[in-house]
This record gives structure tokens, C-alpha cells and sequence, in this order.
């Protein structure tokens, strides 16, 4: 009972649910999404800041579960400062790793701290919790670039 | 224990899944009633009767099989309509769930003439604590229309805000749609209180009793109800089959709502003429072995008796708002009197999110739910974006409220809540 | 005989009720499957086994019996998905039945704006043929809108006439809905010569598969279909479950259909906003059991491969096209080549109405469908009020078939026909 | 087999049928319904001609099987001649025996030949069929004395 727990509750998530990196909606920013888990109605507004290709800054507000909440400040930890092309593979992992129903073996050197949601992968009702930020930093990427684009 | 049903382990035995040991061994403790309830096996062997021995199509068909399907199916709907006190058979109409017995009430008003037309100036009355199958309906059918949706609020104590009534509800009102018992925060409504007032100025009273009927006895007539909806799965029925009852009066002067098999008279190419209730409302091949299932569920809650099912549902409520008073952070929402509720409790534990409170309680085999439960206006009016909500049903036990009770201590102390 | 399913003794004994004794003590002789299909016991079997052992509310729970029904729930979709050769699982949308998935384009058409919005001036375009469940929603839509509903005639050998095509399908044309297969005539219509001509003039195309689906392999994208729509009870799945396909670009131009619960992504008291495909189009609790056994229905039939069971319903259909034939006063209505039509055969018999057949062919077991199997048009077509339809499937025998047309010789004697 | 089709194809029936009294569409008469069985499609136009409260003529025109136009046969036969308020008994006891599962004994005082449809009632699907004329009489009746009244 504990040990199917623990694998879910890693002290990692655990911690960062609680300590939230990068937490708070700042300026400035080229986009702003809002993502919604309509099913249990967690929530997320994103805000993100490219300068040049870069990843300068990704900030938010958001109410959720642990996982939910762990997985957004989890994600800006990896994605901050990188170049919007570094981002795509660590982005593409994660969505592999959440929808393997716990199959895919995650490499530990692409998605660092983020490995510890493989236990969340196994649990359909959770995956949704753990992709709902990573979805709204992609949704907010395709806006920025379509701006700058125009 | 006051009040529980006598003999509920011979109750407990008639549900199969209710001997099922989960994936990590532990025996389930289910809490999720007001979400699905389970099924008896009298229900499920009477599908299985109905598919191996006397499958065929209703109506259209001339043969044995035919007939006894026919019979069947109308049975079923004899049994609904004697359950929920129905004046006339007729006025039993068979949908897939409580969503669709209220979209089809919404969606035919939005094609009615005469005096049931809604135009623009005319209002809809709905309140805070319902349903989003009868929030968004209204909200479709009175933009669509030019109307106003109009709601009443909620007391602090869960309880609907009445001091507007005669305001609210008004000359413009053409229909009040509310709740009998809330889902989320357990609150039954004076719904009768709330008819006589509509039905002074005018207006139709829809009432959602989708988490009633399967807890209280009810009498569609003496609720003050123009129609109510409910659904199958709540009450120990199948899914895929809801009802809807409505006063013919009403049901008549209603247009028809989908076309096509069995709710005409006949058809030209050009134009054609429907049939009378219920066949009006029932169109194409309707859920036939569900109907039937129906029946069985509705027979079996009878043969036990509602107001026993009700008396053990208010011990069982009781018994769990004074166990959840124990548990340090745990606020209920809605009212704290037992008596004056419906079976299903809705709470927030300070520090711990409903998702990580239900995902601890599974380890344990406990099912309770966490979310929005579709209320998320209710929610929203108390300030959360979401609860956990243990529900009852006539086969629970007070040890499982007890196993409720001490999972949710061990979530405390695993999330290290002092 | 060429053509008959190999092994059709081992798949007999796949449907309990084949070995039904009628009351009168004589063996069912089944031939009503065009009305509906009868079950095979994997579809029974899994219906029994979710309700007993994983019966829980979709989408919604966080425990384990929620996480079981869920998946199961969505494999049924995947199965669907694949069987119809959908290009993407999202584009399948559980209904209750055909009858609800031909409304629900009807329906939310009636509420469209931009391109798909229909008004006055414009033309929706359907057939002669059609079941009532392909009429009367159009009838319904155009009448509300202002619009003008067309049809194509038939020919004297139950074609569709295809003379004025262009005509017919012209700028004006925003709808062609048409049946694949009839159920009344077996016609085969040249749906994806059609859809071309709907899509020149920027048309959408819906396609009534009930028939089809049952008996060809269908490929949704090959079928040129803008929307297809089919019935879980025809296809040996259970009653209370229907699909509607559709191209996810035309899915997301609809507004949605019925509001409540799973269909929304949040809601105020105000002002909702809604999921995207396919729960946009599934408000309520689905049926959920009911799409788990088709789920089981279609591997069954996948199984044993559509092209096989097409096969077979062509030499069933040879051999009683052949049968009836012999008959004297017997005439089919609609194609007479076994190769260019379905599995059902509707006739005529001079000096005997079709109640009176069906009657005496049920006291010998024989089950058929007397009537005007909603196919009211189609009979006036012909000059006739009611028909005679035996329709097979992949469990028919040719020995059943023998039986029919002794049954009906009987028949003659029995009103004493010369 | 053959008993049970006997039992419901009386002789009677089957005479009725072929020979269908008082068929056609006659004048004069004050109300003519149309109905329709919406199951299988079987029709009846029905003209009522009453004089003072003597049902002078029933005349109709139909399509149906053996027991509908049977049916439409023997209930001109037995109502035709006789006051409204004669008929409406002969009426009720038709109904009662058809709703009545084949458990109602018919009075063949009232009834005479119409007794024949005891083994249709039997046969739920042919219920509508027996009913179709006997529905229509009483709706024409019905609007007759409507019209007479205002
Ligand atoms: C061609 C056709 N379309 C539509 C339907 C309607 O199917 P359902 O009654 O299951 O909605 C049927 C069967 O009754 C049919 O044969
Ligand atoms: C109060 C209330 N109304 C409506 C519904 C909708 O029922 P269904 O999902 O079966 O349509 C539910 C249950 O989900 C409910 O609790």
C-alpha cells in the first residue's frame, strides 16, 4: 500500500508542490494561456517570455493537486533558460513517459527531475494532472511564435 | 445502529462487486454512490434473460420474440411509472440519461409555440447548486432564444437563498428547473414551496431528481413537478436509460424532439404527422434491454421499500458527518443536519488536495470521488475549485464509513499534517 | 454452397438464443436481423463481467473501479474506431442509437453559424429510400429553418434514379444525407459517387450505415462521408448504443448538442465553454456498459473478418432470392442481383397482407418483420402500404432459409391461395 | 400449429375479410375520421351518419390485414341500426375483451360475431389491428355529436 503510494508521492514532486518554482504571474511576456482539467477543474494561466529563441521566462498561477502543481514547477526548472529548439525534446519525453501507461522507460539524463512523475504515467486519472501545465507551455509557444511570425 | 436495513449483509450479497478484492489485494469500500450505484444481480440476470432468451426489436415486430420484448419493455415502464407514483403510464418516457430527459426539455421548449414559446423579455430560474446537466441547457436554450437565465443564490449553510422567491420567480418566468437533492452539497430542496410559486405565475416547474428518486420515496405529483428527470444508473439500473416524466398536459403541447422510428404517425416525404406520448419522445430503437433492467432495479428498490432505503441512508449520513467532525481540518459543505440531507457529503481537508485525498483513500480501496462533480457554480460559490465527496447507498455499512474515517486520518498524517 | 461462413455450426453455438424453443414447442428460425442482430455470448459475457466486477462512473472517479471503467470505455472507442477505419479515435462519438446520431447532425446544424449555418434559400438533399430516422430530421431542420428539403426518386428496380443528379445537388445543396444500404429494398447507393458530386457544389454528406455496417467492411474514409452514423444493435452489440462519425474539421464547426456533465471545460452560472471532440457531443453519463459490449461486438465480428460475413449474406441472399422466387403471387420489392444489394428482402405476396404471412410463419417459428419497417416513402414508391421483410446474418442457414419458403407455401395453402 | 392459427383466423374472420360489409365511402354523414396504425401502416377512412341518435350508416375505406378489415366488417354489421346510446356497451365490451389478455370471457349476447377476436387478443401484436375501426367509430361519434352540440 505505502510503496504504491511512495512511487506516486516522490519526495521530489512532494517538495515541489510545496516550494512551487517560479510560481506568480510576471512581465513581461509575448503569451498568456489558460488551461483547464475539465474534469476535476484544476486550473493553470501561463505567461510565457522568449527573447530570441530563448526561454527567459515561465511564470503562473495555478490550483491543483500535487501532481499537477509539481509538474508545473518541475517544468519551469528544465525549460527555463534553454532555446525554444532544447525545449521540444525534453517536452516530447515527458509526453512520452505520461501516455507509456507506465511502459516507457524514461532516460534520467533528457527529463532529470522530471522522472520522478513515471509514477503518475501509471494512473489514468493522474496523467491529465501531471500534462495539464506542459500542455499550456506548448499551447503558449505555438501563440508567441505565431505572433512573432505576423 | 437506529434506522440501517435490517439484514444488510443478505442486501450486501445481492451485489456482486461488492465482494471484490482489488488489484493490491484490499477489499473495496465503495463511497461513490451518488456518481454510479452498483448493481444487484436480479438486475443483471434479468438482462441476461432478456439477451440470450427474448432479444428482439419492440413494436415493429410481429413474432413471439417480438412480443415478448414489447411486453417487456412496456412493463418496464408500468414499473417506473407505479415507483415515482406516475397518474398515467403514458407520461413515463424512456431516455439514455437525466442529461438527455433535461436537454429534451430545453431543446423541444426552443421549438414550442403557443404558450410554452420563449422569446425574448421571458426568463428561465435555475439555482447555484445545480447540476451542469441543468445549468448548461438553460444557459444553451436562453441565449439561443434572447431570454435571461436568472438563479437563486446559496446560504452559507448550503441551503438555497429563497428571501428573492417572489422576485426571482416572476411574471417573465416561463420555467424554474431546480434540483430535489444536490449532488455536491447533499441539500433537498423545498421544491413543492418553490412549484406553487411558479405555478402562480405561470411557469412550468422541471425538477432534476436524478439524486432523489434513488433516496427519497417520491410521488411525482405531489412534488408539484410539471416534468422531472431522473436516470437509470443511480438507481441500481444499467446505464443507457434515464426517464423523464411530464404531466400530458404539458408533454402535449411540447414538440416532438428527435425524429425518425417510432414517434410518427406517419410519414410523406414532404411532411409527416407524430405520434402521441411517450412514443412522441422516443425515437429510433429505444434502450430496450436497459428499460428492462430498469424494471428490475425499480422492483428490487420497491421490494425493499423506500422509505427503509431512505431511513438507512439518514443513519448512515449521520453516522459519517459525525465521524468526518473528528477528522482535524475536515470542513463539510453543505448542511450538517442529517435529516435535512441527502446522502452524499461533499468536504475539503486544509492542506491536501480532493485528487491526493482520493488517491491515498484508493490505496486503501476506499472509491470516493474528487473534483468539481459537475457543480462547479456550487463550488465556486464556497470558494474552491474542488471537494472530496464520500456517498452512500442502501448497501453500505457504518464500518465502511469507519474505513472512510481513519484512510482519511492516514492521509493526514501522510501528507505530514501535524 | 460458395460463399457460406465456414464453421457456421461453431458460430451458431455463439448465440444462445438460437437454441430457443418457441412456446409452441417449435425451433426459431431467426430472420429479422435487418430490425435487430442477436447477441453473441462474448457480448453478453462482457457486459456481465463489467457490471459485476468493474461498474463505475467514467472520466470523473480517481479509484481503480473508476480507472477500469474508463479504459474500458475508451478501448470500446478505440475499437470502433479502428473497425469503421476512422482516422482518428476522437472523431467517434457514442450515441444511443442511429436514430440519435442522425439528430445530432440535424440538431446542432440547426444551430450552426458560418459556413455549415443553414437558412431560407438553402436545400437539403435526401432519398426516397430513407428509414423515417433519415427523413424526419430533415423535415424538422428544413421546416425550422426556412429551407427546402429535396429527394431523389427510385427507379422501378428500387435504384436510386440519378438522372437529375446535377440538378438535384446543385449550389444551393448545404446537406446530402443518404442511406448506404436500405433496409426496405437492400439497395446498395453509390454513396462516394454521390458525396463527389455533394462535395463539388462545397455539400456535406451524411451516410445512414445502419445497414451497412452490419454487413460490408466499411472504410469511413473511402466512403467519401462527411458524418456517418450506425446503430450498436444491428452490428450484434447491445440496444442503447449508436456512433456518429465525422471528419474532426466539420466536429469542431458544430456547436454542441446536448449540454451538461463531461461535454463542458468549465462552467459558470453565466457562461460555459466546452470540451473538444468527441466530449463535446457526449453530455451526460454515456452509456457506458452498452459501448463496452460493442466494443465486444465489433472484435467478434473483426474476428471472423467483414469480408467473410459480406460473403455469406450474399449466398444466403442468392440462395432465397432463389427460393422465394418459386413462389407463385411472390414479388421482391427492389434489385433482384444477390451481388448488388443487402441482406434484406422485402416482398409481396397477392391475397395475403403481410400481418397475416408474418402470423403464419410465426406459428412454424419463422420470425420476419411485417410493416412498413419505417420505410413509409419507399412503400408509397411501390404502390403498396406494407411489406414482407426476412433479413439475415452471419448465423442465417440455408436450411433456414427452406424453412421460410415452405412456411410461405403453407402460407398460401393455409388462406387457401389456389 | 394449427389450432393456434385456427383460434385466431376463425372462419368468421377470414369470411369478414373477404367480404367486408358495408365498405366504401358513402353520403351523407357528419363526421369522417382518418387512423392510422403507425406500427404497421394499416389505415381506415370511417364516415359516421347518424339520424336523431340512430347510427343510420358507418361507411368506411381500408387497407389492413385479415383482422382489421374483419374487424371494421363485423362492427358495422353489429352497430349500424342501433341508437348511440345501444352501442356504447357493445363498444366497452369490445375493448375490455381485446385489453384483456385473453383472460376476459366475452358475452356473446353483446358481441355475437365479434366474439371471433377473442384469439386475437391473445396476440399482442394484433391487438392494434382488431382495434383500428372500433377507435375510429368512437372518435367519428365523438365529433358528430361535437358538431350537432354547437
Ligand atoms: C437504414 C436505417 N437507418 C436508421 C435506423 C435506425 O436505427 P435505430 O432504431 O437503432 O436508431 C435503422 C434501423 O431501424 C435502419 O435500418
Ligand atoms: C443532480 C444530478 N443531475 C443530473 C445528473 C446527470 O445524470 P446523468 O449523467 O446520468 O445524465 C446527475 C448525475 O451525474 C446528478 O447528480
Amino acid at each position: 500500500m505505502s510503496t504504491e503510494l511512495d512511487s506516486l508521492y516522490q519526495d521530489i514532486i512532494l517538495d515541489h508542490a510545496k516550494r512551487r518554482l517560479n510560481a506568480g504571474l510576471r512581465e513581461p511576456f509575448e503569451a498568456e494561456v489558460h488551461h483547464v482539467n475539465p474534469t476535476c477543474g484544476d486550473e493553470v494561466t501561463l505567461r510565457l517570455h522568449l527573447e530570441g529563441d530563448v526561454v527567459r521566462d515561465i511564470s503562473y498561477d495555478n490550483q491543483g493537486c500535487s501532481i499537477s502543481t509539481a509538474s508545473a514547477s518541475v517544468m519551469t526548472e528544465l525549460l527555463v533558460g534553454k532555446t525554444v529548439a532544447e525545449t521540444q525534446p525534453i517536452h516530447d519525453a515527458f509526453l512520452e513517459m505520461m501516455r507509456g501507461k507506465g511502459q516507457v522507460e524514461p532516460d534520467e539524463d533528457v527529463l532529470e527531475d522530471a522522472i520522478a512523475f513515471a509514477g503518475a504515467a501509471k494512473l489514468t486519472a493522474r496523467i491529465k494532472c501531471a500534462l495539464l501545465s506542459w500542455m499550456a507551455f506548448q499551447d503558449a509557444l505555438v501563440r508567441a511564435q505565431e505572433d512573432s511570425d505576423a | 445502529m437506529e434506522g440501517l436495513l435490517p439484514e444488510l449483509d443478505v442486501i450486501r450479497k445481492d451485489f456482486p462487486i461488492l465482494e471484490r478484492r482489488l488489484d493490491n489485494g484490499q477489499q473495496l469500500v465503495y463511497l461513490d454512490s451518488a456518481n454510479t450505484s452498483q448493481k444487484p444481480q436480479v438486475v443483471i440476470d434479468t438482462m441476461v434473460d432478456h439477451l440470450e432468451r427474448h432479444n428482439a426489436n419492440i413494436a415493429r415486430a410481429m413474432h413471439q420474440l417480438g412480443a415478448e420484448s414489447t411486453e417487456a419493455f412496456e412493463a418496464a415502464r408500468d414499473k417506473v411509472a407505479a415507483f415515482i407514483g406516475a397518474p398515467s403510464r403514458d407520461e413515463v418516457i424512456f431516455t439514455k440519461n437525466a442529461t438527455e430527459s433535461l436537454n429534451l426539455v430545453a431543446n423541444t421548449l426552443a421549438w414550442a409555440t403557443g404558450e410554452l414559446a420563449i422569446g425574448a423579455g421571458d426568463e428561465v430560474v435555475i439555482t447555484e447548486m445545480e447540476h451542469h446537466s441543468n445549468i448548461v441547457p438553460w444557459q444553451l436554450l436562453t441565449q439561443r432564444k434572447g431570454a435571461t437565465l436568472r438563479w437563486f443564490g446559496l446560504t452559507d449553510d448550503g441551503q438555497l437563498d429563497l428571501s428573492n422567491l417572489d422576485q426571482l420567480i416572476n411574471e417573465k418566468t416561463k420555467v424554474v428547473s431546480l434540483t430535489w437533492v444536490s449532488n455536491m452539497l447533499g441539500t433537498i430542496n423545498p421544491v413543492t414551496q418553490i412549484a406553487r410559486r411558479a405555478h402562480e405565475v405561470g411557469a412550468i416547474v422541471v425538477v432534476d431528481a436524478s439524486q432523489a428518486v434513488p433516496q427519497l420515496p417520491v410521488d411525482v405529483t405531489a412534488s408539484g413537478a410539471d416534468l422531472l428527470a431522473f436516470t437509470g444508473h443511480k438507481v441500481v439500473g444499467p446505464t443507457g436509460i434515464g426517464v423523464l416524466w411530464g404531466k400530458r398536459a404539458v408533454l402535449d403541447q411540447l414538440p416532438p424532439f428527435h425524429g425518425g422510428g417510432e414517434m410518427i404517425e406517419t410519414v410523406r416525404m414532404d411532411v409527416s404527422t407524430y405520434a402521441g406520448i411517450p412514443h412522441k419522445f422516443e425515437a429510433g430503437t429505444p434502450p430496450i434491454v436497459e428499460a428492462i433492467g430498469l424494471g428490475a432495479a425499480v422492483d428490487y428498490l420497491g421490494h425493499i421499500g423506500m422509505k427503509a432505503i431512505h431511513a438507512h441512508e439518514q443513519a448512515i449520513t449521520a453516522y459519517a458527518l459525525e465521524g468526518l467532525a473528528t477528522v482535524p481540518g475536515l470542513t463539510v459543505l453543505g448542511p450538517l443536519d442529517a435529516t435535512q440531507r441527502g446522502g452524499a457529503i461533499s468536504f475539503e481537508l486544509e492542506g491536501v488536495h480532493p485528487h491526493d485525498i482520493a488517491q491515498v483513500l484508493d490505496s486503501r480501496g476506499i472509491a470516493v470521488r474528487a473534483g468539481h462533480h459537475c457543480a462547479k457554480p456550487a463550488h465556486a460559490r464556497f470558494g474552491v475549485q474542488s471537494s472530496t465527496r464520500m456517498s452512500s447507498y442502501l448497501y453500505t455499512t457504518p464500518t465502511e464509513i469507519d474505513a472512510l474515517v481513519e484512510g482519511l486520518e492516514y492521509t493526514r498524517s501522510y501528507f505530514k499534517l501535524g
